[in-house]
């Protein structure tokens, strides 16, 4: 337990009449607040919008794929409905998700600290982030742009007639909130932690959100100043992507994956520390090989920065260059295999308990597993020529993402929605949601590998009928999917109102974060606590021994 | 951190402005590909100097000092990763049928 | 980050912790800074690397002597700017405004003689994107490249050399009302962080852009 | 429903194998991770009296077990995937040439024998074939699920692709780069024939020259010949015989007189000229398609072979 000296106060049981969400309830105390529990919050409705706005646009996509001469819409609008889908929930709803929202509701408590370390940058950093999402917004009702996330040149450069340097500027400017919230990351867990808490005293997502804002502030300003160079390159021509004024559409593709491979890991690292934070406590046990959890994340952070021409094999780049890219590919799933070890065995004389929060983390290692190893497929010179740029891709990273991290975000949010709110949601229907986002989401993702492998290349508006089957089962799988999503939004709203008062620590769990009020305080804790032990002291006879706790 | 002397600053700078004048200089004079290697050596140490002194890394917490190589470290992956693409690319010929049947 | 007095703001406990912070996160954003320059050296190695004589012949086409006067004023500035944070440390109030001050008119001189050199490239015809231009001689598209490489990375330093002098000058007005002390100095240091990276950039680009080809 | 493309061509079953191998090794990590998943979940969920004393592991031990065992195996799929990769991008010695341009939406072929085709390629069974390709626009994506080959087709330069098609048959031709509105109709068909059929049909679609027939008269026709022609009086570097050497630039620099340093040499004005001779040859910019340039590079191609019979890649056919 990150055992703090003082004993929790008996009054922390009752009800608590300062928390930060009591505190002021007008419009302008949420728009100029500089409270990270605040801001976390805006981040999530922000995210939401997003979010509900590209799934409308990949649920439109998938209807459009049950019939193979795709007549529910244009080619036009299908290319600008898969832009809008990749662009928006990348750059505006996954790379915020787990670290904008839970991290910065949690990373201050977790580390017994009152705010992050610059709060006024953490209130800039969201309304950048609204500034890009308002130039994304722009560029989608004013048409739309039909060049797909990656923005390939010569196509977005020269010969897409779309909003394309519009939907460049919204990626551009919410890269900046990115960075500034990595910034704020970054010196807080330097800086801010409790007195005691030493680095190897830190909860795991601790450590993967620091390694993912490494990536942050690292890998981010290549995008910017690429995307900078792309529009200008389509507004002024100024060649260095167009192979007819002597520049290389293949150098946008370093630049770009320079970022965007890093970016798969903002994607994925803060799920795998929520999964670090969720079995240990739902499983009661101490987390198995803390070192080596905790460092993979550094290592996944660092070598993830070393692979980015595996996007490239087949794109002209030399087979040289692909050797070298494959070579620490493989190395790089290495960390990533360490972690699943280490979860799986840390479960090993545990004392399970399948909660919500649970569920989800199971869910994860599940998707996570298979999404990893299908990784290697495309890491695979020989296999990825074939691979490339089909549905086995589309299969593969939404396994990663959409199975890994929105699994681990759903998964997060339940475990600290108690905490968030102060009310628990309905248990029942948590788990019923878990189970149908986990079965929908095969049926929708696993006919794709197999579409893959015979071929349907992605971004496909038509194809062959031979491919229709895999597309029915597909968009079966994404209504079952849509159901799964939908009940967590109904069910939470209901518990604002109605769920059962949490109490400041419904999991029994160790972090900092529980050892404050539900919900807590402005300042997160009425003294500064003090660490003196390692994380996550569970022990599974807590059962037959509750005085232990 | 312990303000270090006026004149040192200007030492400092003196020397900044003497490697100016020798990179300046050697541009002038032509060694081949080794201007370039050269006027590259010279700026790294003129960079170098600046954040040794004038911003103080020598002075900071190795944290500091590990956070200001940082971002050098990574610009150089990204540089060199990508030129090992352009540099490699025309190592295996496009094999001609007629060229490798002469070679046989 | 401009707290004026010298109570640590309230998420901190200690000065001390601030001042480490503030620095730490200027550290990082300079990283941030490196790499966003960083991919406009990444297109000028590959141009460069694609076209060597061209660069020569372009390169050929700036003014050189400006370039390097420029590096000089740039260089004295960034001493200027360490002699304001010494005079910061040492709570000499009318040292720091002075050195702040010097420091803003060297980064002004700057400007000043970069827009010399624009208008001079201009009356040259060797800004790209406008009708004007014109490049004699083989390879044009290629020296084009150049020149919009030239201006992206120089136009980009100006850029934030123009924040400098701005966020320069504020902190100038504070010392002049005495926000400053020894013990709470940190915003002139983390300024002066920013400003001596504007500085390393410039080391760079100097010699890459102006010096290529004259042998 | 079939799972698995036809292996339709000489690598589709060394892929096939390659494929195989990882879906046996990720079947395995499956069990492996999830077997004792499953079972500690339902050992040791809450309530049962199962022995919960904390074990007494071998961290270390294990933690460098199951880091260095997938290391190695990792290791290996690199190994194989890469030799394979080697194999998939080299085009063997013996192999013809077709000519493949990439344009929004459609595939143009050229056979050396000058019959054109549109999103379509005859080819014959069992002989090697190498494209030669590029794009007048955007960058497509030459890709054949049946062949498990796909390259890239960039403007700019030439990318090259090489099968060895096994069994006649239609196959599936798709774009598989992302290239704009109708990206999803840039779908061809390969057909795949046996050589006596495929001579037939290339006999009775030919519309006359070779593309090197084609090529010399637009050598003519663009004014090439009054430089480098034999009896031309401006001194410009003869082009006999260049293909495939070395040519001395200024700054003695070689290259090698490939399908880009041709392509370039018309296209850039003075950009890359010989050694010993006055930068005076004009950018044709514009006045040559991608389809020409190729044309013309058969024609220069075809200089200066003492033996005819090397003009035409299919001789060994017939």
């Amino acid at each position: 337990m990150n055992a703090i000296e003082l004993e929790p106060s008996p009054a922390l049981q009752e009800e608590e009449p300062g928390n930060y969400l009591s505190e002021s309830h007008t419009v302008a105390s949420w728009l100029l607040t500089t409270d990270h529990k605040r801001i976390g919050i805006l981040y999530l409705y922000s995210i939401l919008f997003f979010f509900i706005i590209a799934s409308f646009a990949a649920a439109t996509m998938r209807l459009e794929l049950l019939n193979p001469q795709g007549s529910l819409v244009l080619s036009e609008t299908y290319n600008k409905l898969f832009t809008i889908h990749g662009v928006l929930m990348v750059w505006f709803f996954l790379i915020p998700s787990i670290p904008a929202v839970l991290g910065n509701f949690t990373i201050p408590m977790m580390i017994g600290a009152r705010d992050v370390a610059f709060p006024r940058l953490n209130l800039l950093s969201w309304y950048i982030f609204i500034g890009g999402g308002l130039f994304a917004l722009y560029s989608i009702v004013s048409g739309g742009v039909d060049t797909g996330w990656t923005f390939y040149t010569p196509f977005s450069s020269t010969y897409s007639n779309t909003h394309v340097i519009a939907m460049a500027a919204g990626v551009f400017v919410a890269g900046f909130s990115t960075i500034i919230t990595g910034l704020n990351f970054m010196v807080t867990i330097h800086k801010m932690r409790a007195p005691g808490l030493t680095w190897f005293r830190l909860p795991l997502f601790i450590w993967s959100l620091y390694s993912t804002s490494l990536i942050m502030v690292l890998a981010t300003p290549v995008l910017a100043i690429t995307l900078a160079l792309l529009s200008l390159e389509r507004f002024w021509g100024i060649g260095i992507f167009d192979p007819k004024l002597g520049g290389d559409p293949v150098l946008f593709q370093h630049l770009f994956w320079f970022y965007s491979h890093p970016a798969v890991y903002i994607m994925i690292l803060p799920g795998m520390g929520v999964i670090s934070e969720i079995i240990p406590c739902f499983a009661r046990k101490r987390i198995f090989g803390y070192y080596f959890v905790a460092f993979s994340s550094v290592a996944i952070a660092v070598l993830g920065f070393l692979v980015w021409g595996h996007h490239m094999f087949v794109s002209s780049q030399s087979v040289y260059a692909g050797l070298i890219f494959s070579l620490l590919s493989f190395i790089v799933s290495v960390p990533s295999a360490i972690k699943v070890f280490n979860w799986t065995a840390t479960l090993y004389k545990g004392s399970i308990s399948f909660e919500t929060p649970m569920l989800y983390a199971f869910g994860f290692i599940g998707l996570f597993t298979i999404g990893g190893l299908t990784g290697l497929f495309l890491a695979s010179l020989g296999a990825d020529v074939h691979l490339h740029d089909t549905y086995f891709v589309i299969a593969h990273f939404h396994y990663i993402m959409v199975g890994g991290m929105v699994m681990a975000f759903m998964g997060g949010l339940h475990y600290w929605w108690p905490k968030i709110t102060g009310r628990m949601y309905p248990e029942f229907m948590g788990k019923i949601a878990a189970l149908v986002t986990f079965i929908g989401f095969n049926l929708t993702f696993f006919p794709q590998f197999l579409l893959g492998y015979l071929g349907m290349p992605r971004r496909y508006h038509t194809y062959p009928p031979e491919f229709q089957i895999f597309h029915i089962l597909s968009t079966a799988g994404a209504s079952i999917l849509g159901v799964g999503y939908l009940l967590p939004l109904i069910y939470f709203i209901y518990s604002l109102r109605y769920g059962k008062k949490a109490g400041p620590n419904p999991w029994r769990a160790t972090g900092l974060e529980w050892q404050t009020s539900s919900p807590p305080p402005k300042d997160n804790f009425l003294r500064t606590p003090v660490v003196k032990r390692a994380p996550y002291d569970y022990s599974p006879f807590e059962e037959e021994h509750p005085q232990n706790v | 951190m312990i303000p270090l002397p006026t004149q040192f600053y200007i030492k400092i700078c003196a020397a900044l402005l003497a490697l100016l004048a020798l990179t300046w200089g050697l541009a002038y004079i032509d060694l081949g590909s080794w201007n370039l290697g050269i006027a590259m050596g010279v700026s790294i140490v003129k960079a170098v100097l600046i954040m040794l002194f004038f911003m103080h890394v020598r002075y900071s917490s190795r944290l500091i000092q590990l956070v200001a190589c940082a971002g050098f470290f990574w610009l150089l992956i990204l540089l060199s990763l990508a030129m090992s693409d352009y540099r490699s690319r025309g190592w295996i010929p496009t094999r001609r049928p007629d060229l490798t049947q002469s070679d046989r | 980050m401009s707290e004026t007095t010298a109570a640590p703001a309230h998420q901190f406990e200690t000065l001390e912790q601030q001042r480490e912070a503030a620095t730490l996160g200027m550290w990082i954003f300079l990283a941030t800074e490196v790499l966003f320059f960083g991919g406009l050296f990444m297109g000028y190695t590959f141009v460069r690397w694609s076209y060597p004589e061209v660069f020569e012949q372009a390169s050929h086409r700036l003014d050189a002597t400006i370039g390097g006067v420029n590096t000089a004023v740039l260089l004295l500035s960034s001493l200027t700017m360490a002699l304001a944070v010494k005079s910061a440390q040492l709570g000499k109030r009318n040292a720091l405004v002075a050195f702040l001050s010097l420091t803003a008119l060297l980064g002004i001189l700057f400007l000043g003689f970069k827009a010399i050199e624009y208008h001079g490239d201009y009356v040259d015809h060797i800004v790209p994107g406008i009708p004007s231009y014109h490049f004699e001689g083989p390879s044009a598209p290629q020296a084009e490249l150049f020149f919009w490489i030239y201006f992206a990375m120089t136009g980009l330093h100006a850029i934030h050399v123009t924040v400098g002098i701005i966020v320069i000058a504020i902190m100038a007005a504070l010392a002049w009302r005495r926000s400053f002390s020894p013990e709470h100095y940190m915003p002139i240091e983390v300024t002066g962080l920013y400003w001596h990276f504007v500085d390393i950039v410039w080391v760079f680009l100097f010699p890459l852009l102006y010096l290529v080809g004259h042998r | 429903m079939r799972l698995f493309p036809s292996e339709a061509s000489s690598v589709a079953p060394e892929v096939d194998h390659l494929v195989l191998f990882l879906i046996g090794l990720s079947l395995i990590f499956i069990v492996l991770i999830f077997l004792p998943l499953v079972y500690f979940a339902f050992k040791y969920r809450r309530g049962t009296k199962a022995d919960r004393t904390p074990p007494r592991l071998a961290q270390w031990k294990l933690e460098v077990t199951w880091s260095i065992i997938p290391l190695l195996l990792m290791m290996g799929v690199f190994a194989w995937g890469a030799s394979l990769y080697f194999h998939i991008e080299r085009p063997p010695a013996d192999a013809f040439e077709i000519n493949v341009v990439g344009k929004q939406w459609m595939w143009k072929v050229e056979h050396q024998e000058g019959v054109r085709e549109i999103n379509a390629i005859h080819v014959p069974v069992g002989r090697s074939v190498k494209l030669v390709m590029t794009s007048q626009d955007v960058i497509h994506s030459f890709f054949i699920p049946d062949f498990r080959i796909k390259q890239d087709v960039v403007p700019g330069k030439y990318t090259t692709e090489w099968f060895n098609a096994a069994k006649p048959g239609s196959y599936y031709l798709f774009c598989s780069q992302f290239c704009g509105t109708d990206h999803a109709k840039m779908i061809g068909r390969i057909t795949v024939m046996e050589p006596p059929a495929y001579e037939s049909w290339l006999a009775s679609n030919s519309s006359g020259g070779t593309l090197a027939v084609a090529g010399a008269k637009l050598f003519t026709e663009l004014g090439c010949s009054g430089c480098h022609g034999a009896n031309s009086k401006v001194r410009a570097p003869k082009l006999e015989g260049i293909y495939g050497k070395p040519v001395p630039l200024e700054g003695s620099v070689f290259q090698i007189a490939d399908d880009k340093y041709i392509r370039d040499c018309i296209l850039q004005e003075n950009h890359l000229h010989v050694a010993g001779f006055q930068p005076l040859m004009p950018t044709f910019k514009g006045h040559a398609s991608e389809e020409e340039l190729m044309e013309l590079i058969a024609y220069i191609k075809s200089l200066g072979r003492t033996n005819p019979e090397e003009d035409v890649n299919l001789e060994g056919t017939k």
